[in-house]
């Protein structure tokens, strides 16, 4: 019951952040709103029993990315975006999609998965036991993956860094 | 077991000359070149003799496999050698003319530019021929075949800045193509009905079959498709037409290639599949007739030429009808005995032809000759021989090899006969017209310093600036370098003598040549017993009745005086009273034009084919198949293309969002489509 | 114990626990003016109260009563609820910290900890890494160029040394594998050799990581020598320029929150909690170790304090140089080799 | 108790808000934070699966996802730094030289 209300409460969240994202005009307040939708999906992932997913989503979602969101926000000072005759268009279609859509996915969802549910905490993912299955059977994907973290490092340095200091690039 | 003779080495031999001159003589001092050239020919022809030499030892035919060439299902061609008499005979002539006139070409070519392009072309054809020669089956014989067409077109386009030259050498080849047409056809239906080219394979297929009198069958059909091919190699009536205009080709080449050797392919190929022919009287009769009209037609023509080149192609051409003739009425071993003994004289009355051109500085045309029999002395003598063997005189080569055939020809029909006698007379007549001309009477010919500019061979642009070893370049009419004359004088000799190997019986010989050949007409003709009398009878090397000796004679003696009376005719014309022929040319008028216009072939082809095809061409293939179907395809398909992507172009946007919709979209398809077959 | 004794025990703790800490945060206040005001040869607070000990309460009741402006062009929604957000978090972290073992009432046994969650210093990170927003939304949203840089050196600052400080710790949590903090507490129970106290910061040589996680530290919570972000010098008070009363207190709070969180945080994990010699009758026995605790905190502020008053401000390259090419690298080092050293003992 | 189709209906909802900002924000950053939405409505779909399965790999493949879309906000962010320096906009319809 508890968990129900809990899931509730934090889904109506979720949603309410999602859609203010859309709504909000100001790039700082999507992220924020972003923010917020993240970190009650931290609490739906508690609920689900994956605490340690839970933490890394605080973490490094709310902690670090988001964090370079708003950084770059500010840095570049974006501020509100203006209507335009595309994004009107986009609107029109764009709204109603979402809804059709998600209510038919929704649908099908409950449709085909039925009425199986689960208990709070159902499927605990303790520290413990994700480091062993990340260290164990996803050994090769994990390694890969640090390497894209590399080149992404890589990447994201030489875009970023000044002009100037790579004139001969932009020439070329 | 019969020893291998490694006999790939014959035809490869050559090519490894040609391919050396070919790609690297350009480079080569023409020394060099020749050396070449000489050494693998002469090598060619000394294992042609070693082969002859260890022939006795072997059981024929002797066939040896060198690779599979291609496995198709059940069929399956090799690249095999196969020897026998036949093949034998043709494997000494080819390489033994072959290499006396590659030894006369050093001379001759000298400084002509292209050198090594003409010793490569030549080796080449070497090789191509004696594949011809020595193939096993009929398609390895047909590569031959090609190939040696591929090489005549380029020896005749030799000169290919002379656009006769060029001309002629695209006509050779196109006639040439008209013939393999039918050869080929010949194969394809030998392919389907036994399944095999293989000579030895197919003739024992065909052996067991009966003679197909009266209604044609298969082997009409493939005998006259076969004689087909042979007309267009052995330029026979209808396709003889491109020999004449081949003369535009080096002199040697003439002899090698248009004289001695590749024309008479055909004959070689019709005597190989002699099998098919005696169970095909129709298809002999076709061969006989063809024959006997090309020999009497071109013998005519040849009276009028003035051009010596020309009036010996015509006799070629004439020559090869005898040969066909004897094929018709089945006497194979006379047909490639004269073979021979006309590779002998004819070969060498080109050399000689060329000896005098060479001698008055490129002059081809007879009335610019005369009086040269003090001059070139040693052309003089050689050409009396090998004029003598043509007209059949005794005892030169031709008297014996043309006897045999009349003689043949007469117990075939008389008809036969007669126009063959006829022939003969014409011949000796042109022969001894053309002997008068050239080298009795006075020189007619411009000042004697002056012919280098009337080289009228028209390659004066191509000669390389180097001094001529020899005194061409200093006026002066002259005997030939020795290089050229040792050629002139084996021929002559062999054209002496080649005849006496095959002296018929009634002559007190027994023709050994006859006897030699006997086991490849022999052995399958048994087959064939009695289908058509003269066959057996020929062939038969068992006693002639003493009657036959008898009229033989009588015959012999009524072609010997033909001849004579040839000779006689022309010595009144041409050397008592020089200006008769020109009356009697008045007097006869149109028919001496038709004759001298060579009946007007030319022309006739020209307007029932030539033109109609071009005109096809142009129209139909030209402007309404390429044009209006491939290209207006090609363009259309190109516009829609285009107008397609103009309309289509402004989807793409460059904006981000609306590339993003279409993702969308098709996203939203896609799960709507998994969604309606889930819900299925 | 049933459910409503449970909530009726939770909110006594964390009210408890809330005034202790902001009582805590007050006179943190008052022991650095103090400290460095005798550092710098001078009395520091007297006037209020014997020894200026009723300071911190003056100056809650100036900060309430002033009046509070907002400038202008600010974006208003967010220049109010970035102290706000910023306090919050500060706060929140205390509720996974133990601060001792349980003390029995009855037949009632309390953890002294208001909540023990296996993952109870994942959650201590998260929040402080979410603590980054109060300090980058209150510089951006006051729209004043110091405010603003302010804001971005913090974020960036905080984004970097945040690394390190996770790192430094990840050996700790190697040595016991555990994330809860009471675990990590008892597992540094005992001695090594009868007179070591077995503390994690003698063990497997996590001396580094603590020096690590306090340099980290310091910069995490813009202290000095890392206070780039509210630099006096170059940018008047930095992300906090445009604030005043109660907001700017609850900045002042935050930090000094922060800061005793910190300081709770590194006791906890590299010198053995709570232990400590533990003697006499039972209540005393049940509270000396939240005494030693408490010490151990006073400790590390009283270094906090000191450090500022003798050390000099980093430049903001030298800062980030510092924390990338020097810390970050260091922090894997051990990392790898205390990996090194569990995967031998094991 | 709560049915997983739940969970899947909230993912799904996330995941259509991210299309929807995607398609109709004009802010580059506005869009890039879309589909980290979209991408945190999948991580949820993600656990909820596990959950219904059993399988922790679920889990594990969040962490993956965490992993690329933290690289990708690296570089993300980095490409909207150029372009702002080089076009003086985050507004991706007047960022638009990507066509014929």
């Amino acid at each position: 019951m508890t968990h129900l209300i809990i899931f509730l409460l934090f889904g109506a969240l979720c949603v309410a952040g999602a859609v203010n994202l859309l709504v909000q005009r100001h790039p700082i307040n999507s992220a924020l709103s972003l923010v917020v939708v993240m970190g009650s999906l931290a609490v739906e992932y508690l609920l689900l029993g994956a605490e340690f997913v839970a933490a890394v989503q605080v973490i490094v979602y709310a902690g670090a990315i988001m964090v370079l969101f708003v950084f770059v926000i500010m840095l570049l000072n974006a501020g509100e975006e203006e209507r335009t005759k595309g994004s009107r268009v986009a609107m029109l279609f764009g709204i109603p999609g979402m809804l059709v859509g998600s209510v038919l996915v929704g649908w099908l969802l409950i449709e085909r998965t039925g009425n199986q549910t689960v208990s709070a905490g159902a499927l605990p993912g303790a520290p413990r036991t994700i480091g062993w299955l990340l260290f164990h059977n996803f050994l090769l994907p994990f390694e890969v993956t640090s390497i894209l973290v590399l080149i992404a490092i890589m990447g994201a340095v030489v875009l970023a860094s000044h002009p100037d200091s790579d004139q001969g690039k932009k020439e070329s | 077991m019969t020893p291998d003779l490694h006999l790939w080495l014959i035809p490869v031999l050559p090519l490894v000359g040609a391919a050396v001159n070919g790609l690297f003589g350009k480079k080569f001092p023409r020394q060099a070149v020749a050396g070449v050239a000489l050494l693998f020919s002469g090598a060619a022809f000394a294992l042609a003799l070693l082969v002859a030499s260890r022939f006795s030892s072997l059981t024929t035919p002797h066939v040896e496999v060198l690779a599979t060439w291609i496995r198709a299902g059940k069929f399956q061609a090799d690249f095999s050698f196969f020897l026998d008499q036949l093949s034998l005979v043709m494997l000494l002539v080819v390489t033994g003319v072959g290499f006396l006139i590659h030894i006369y070409s050093v001379g001759y070519m000298w400084e002509e530019g292209g050198f090594y392009r003409f010793f490569s072309y030549l080796n080449l054809f070497m090789f191509f021929m004696l594949t011809l020669v020595l193939a096993s089956n009929y398609l390895l014989m047909f590569i031959g075949w090609e190939g040696v067409g591929l090489a005549s077109y380029l020896l005749i386009g030799f000169w290919f800045t002379k656009d006769s030259a060029a001309a002629a050498g695209k006509k050779a080849f196109i006639v040439n193509r008209i013939g393999d047409f039918g050869f080929l056809i010949a194969l394809f239906l030998l392919i389907k009905h036994f399944g095999t080219l293989n000579f030895d394979q197919v003739f024992q297929g065909i052996a067991p079959m009966g003679a197909e009198t009266g209604g044609a069958g298969l082997l009409t059909a493939v005998g006259v498709l076969l004689m087909v091919g042979a007309a267009g190699k052995s330029a026979q009536i209808p396709l003889y037409v491109w020999l004449p205009d081949a003369m535009e080709g080096p002199t040697p080449v003439s002899a090698l290639i248009h004289a001695a050797t590749m024309v008479t392919a055909g004959v070689y190929m019709v005597a190989r599949s002699h099998v098919i022919f005696e169970r095909a009287p129709m298809a002999m009769t076709v061969v006989a007739i063809v024959g006997t009209l090309t020999a009497l037609f071109a013998a005519t023509i040849g009276i009028t030429q003035t051009d010596i080149k020309k009036v010996l192609a015509y006799s070629t051409v004439s020559q090869l009808g005898y040969m066909f003739i004897a094929c018709g009425v089945g006497a194979f071993s006379a047909a490639i005995f004269h073979l021979m003994t006309h590779a002998f004289f004819k070969g060498l009355l080109f050399l000689a032809a060329g000896s005098v051109i060479h001698a008055v500085g490129g002059e081809q045309d007879m009335r610019q000759m005369g009086g040269l029999r003090t001059k070139i002395p040693w052309t003089f003598w050689t050409m009396t021989i090998a004029t003598f063997a043509i007209a059949g005189i005794p005892p030169f080569a031709g008297f014996f090899s043309k006897d045999e055939i009349l003689w043949r020809a007469y117990q075939a029909s008389w008809v036969y006969w007669f126009i063959g006698l006829f022939t003969a007379f014409v011949t000796s007549f042109y022969m001894f017209r053309l002997w008068f001309m050239t080298f009795f009477g006075e020189y007619r010919g411009a000042a004697e310093s002056s012919h280098h500019e009337v080289d009228e061979l028209g390659h004066a642009d191509m000669r390389v600036g180097v001094p001529a070893p020899h005194g061409h370049g200093h006026g002066g009419i002259h005997e030939s370098p020795r290089l050229m004359v040792v050629p002139l004088v084996v021929l002559a000799v062999l054209s002496f003598i080649g005849g006496w190997i095959g002296v018929p019986g009634a002559l007190g010989g027994s023709n050994r040549f006859e006897k030699f050949l006997g086991p490849v007409f022999h052995a399958t003709a048994a087959g064939a017993e009695g289908h058509r009398g003269t066959i057996t009878e020929g062939e038969g090397e068992g006693p002639e009745s003493q009657a036959g000796h008898a009229t033989e004679l009588i015959f012999t003696g009524i072609s010997v005086f033909a001849g004579l009376l040839g000779f006689l005719l022309a010595w009144q014309l041409y050397y008592r009273n020089p200006l008769l022929p020109q009356q009697i040319a008045a007097g006869l008028g149109g028919l001496y034009q038709a004759v001298l216009h060579k009946y007007y072939i030319d022309e006739l082809y020209a307007a029932l084919f030539v033109k109609p095809l071009i005109a096809g061409s142009a129209l139909i293939l030209w402007h309404g198949i390429d044009q209006d179907v491939i290209d207006a395809a090609l363009d259309n398909s190109a516009h829609g293309a285009r107008e397609v992507s103009d309309s289509v172009r402004h989807m793409q946007s460059g904006n981000l969002r609306s590339y993003a919709g279409w993702v969308a979209a098709g996203a939203a398809v896609v799960i709507a489509y998994m969604i309606w077959m889930g819900t299925r | 114990m049933n459910l409503t004794t449970f909530i009726v025990v939770s909110v006594i703790k964390t009210v408890l626990a809330l005034f202790v800490l902001l009582t805590a945060v007050a006179y943190t206040v008052w022991l650095e003016r103090k400290v460095v005001g005798h550092i710098q040869n001078r009395w520091g607070p007297t006037r209020v109260g014997p020894f200026g000990l009723l300071q911190p309460l003056a100056d809650g009741v100036k900060f309430l009563f002033k009046e509070d402006l907002t400038p202008p062009h600010v974006y208003k929604p967010l220049y109010i609820a970035a102290p706000m957000i910023a306090v919050v978090f500060a706060l929140t972290s205390i509720a996974v910290i133990p601060i001792g073992n349980s003390v029995t009432i009855g037949n009632l046994v309390i953890p002294l900890q208001i909540t023990d969650v296996n993952i109870g210093l994942l959650i201590i990170l998260g929040v402080t890494s979410l603590g980054v927003y109060g300090v980058a939304l209150a510089g951006w949203s006051s729209n004043s160029k110091y405010s603003l840089l302010g804001g971005l050196r913090a974020s960036a600052q905080m984004i970097s040394y945040e690394i390190s400080l996770g790192l430094s710790l990840v050996g700790v949590l190697m040595l016991t594998g555990s994330f809860s903090l009471r675990d990590i507490v008892n597992a540094q129970s005992g001695t090594f050799w009868g007179f070591i106290p077995r503390w994690n910061i003698f063990h497997g040589g996590q001396f580094i990581a603590f020096f690590i996680y306090l340099t980290a530290a310091y910069a995490e919570t813009n202290r000095i020598p890392f206070d780039l972000p509210e630099a006096e010098t170059e940018l008047v008070a930095g992300y906090h320029t445009e604030y005043s009363a109660m907001k700017f207190a609850m900045f002042f709070m935050a930090e000094y929150a922060n800061m005793i969180t910190v300081a709770a945080v590194a006791s906890l994990l590299f010198l053995g909690g709570w232990h400590g010699p533990v003697f006499g009758p039972p209540l005393m026995r049940a509270l000396l170790p939240v005494f030693w605790f408490v010490l151990r905190i006073f400790g590390f502020l009283f270094v906090y304090i000191w450090v500022r008053g003798t050390l000099p401000r980093f430049r903001y390259d030298q800062l980030m140089a510092f924390g990338w090419k020097f810390l970050l690298p260091l922090a894997m080092a051990n990392l790898v080799i205390t990996a090194l050293v569990v995967a031998l003992r094991a | 108790m709560v049915p997983i189709s739940y969970y899947l209906v909230l993912s799904g909802i996330l995941f259509a808000c991210g299309v929807t900002g995607f398609l109709i924000k004009r802010n580059i950053i506005s869009i890039f934070m879309s589909i980290e939405l979209m991408l945190n409505g999948v991580n949820l779909s993600f656990v909820a699966f596990a959950a219904q399965w059993h399988a922790l790999s679920g889990q594990i493949f969040v962490f993956f996802v965490m992993v690329v879309a933290a690289a990708e906000a690296a570089v993300g962010l980095a490409i909207i730094i150029a372009v702002y320096r080089t076009r003086e906009t985050l507004n991706v319809d007047q960022v638009d030289l990507l066509k014929l």
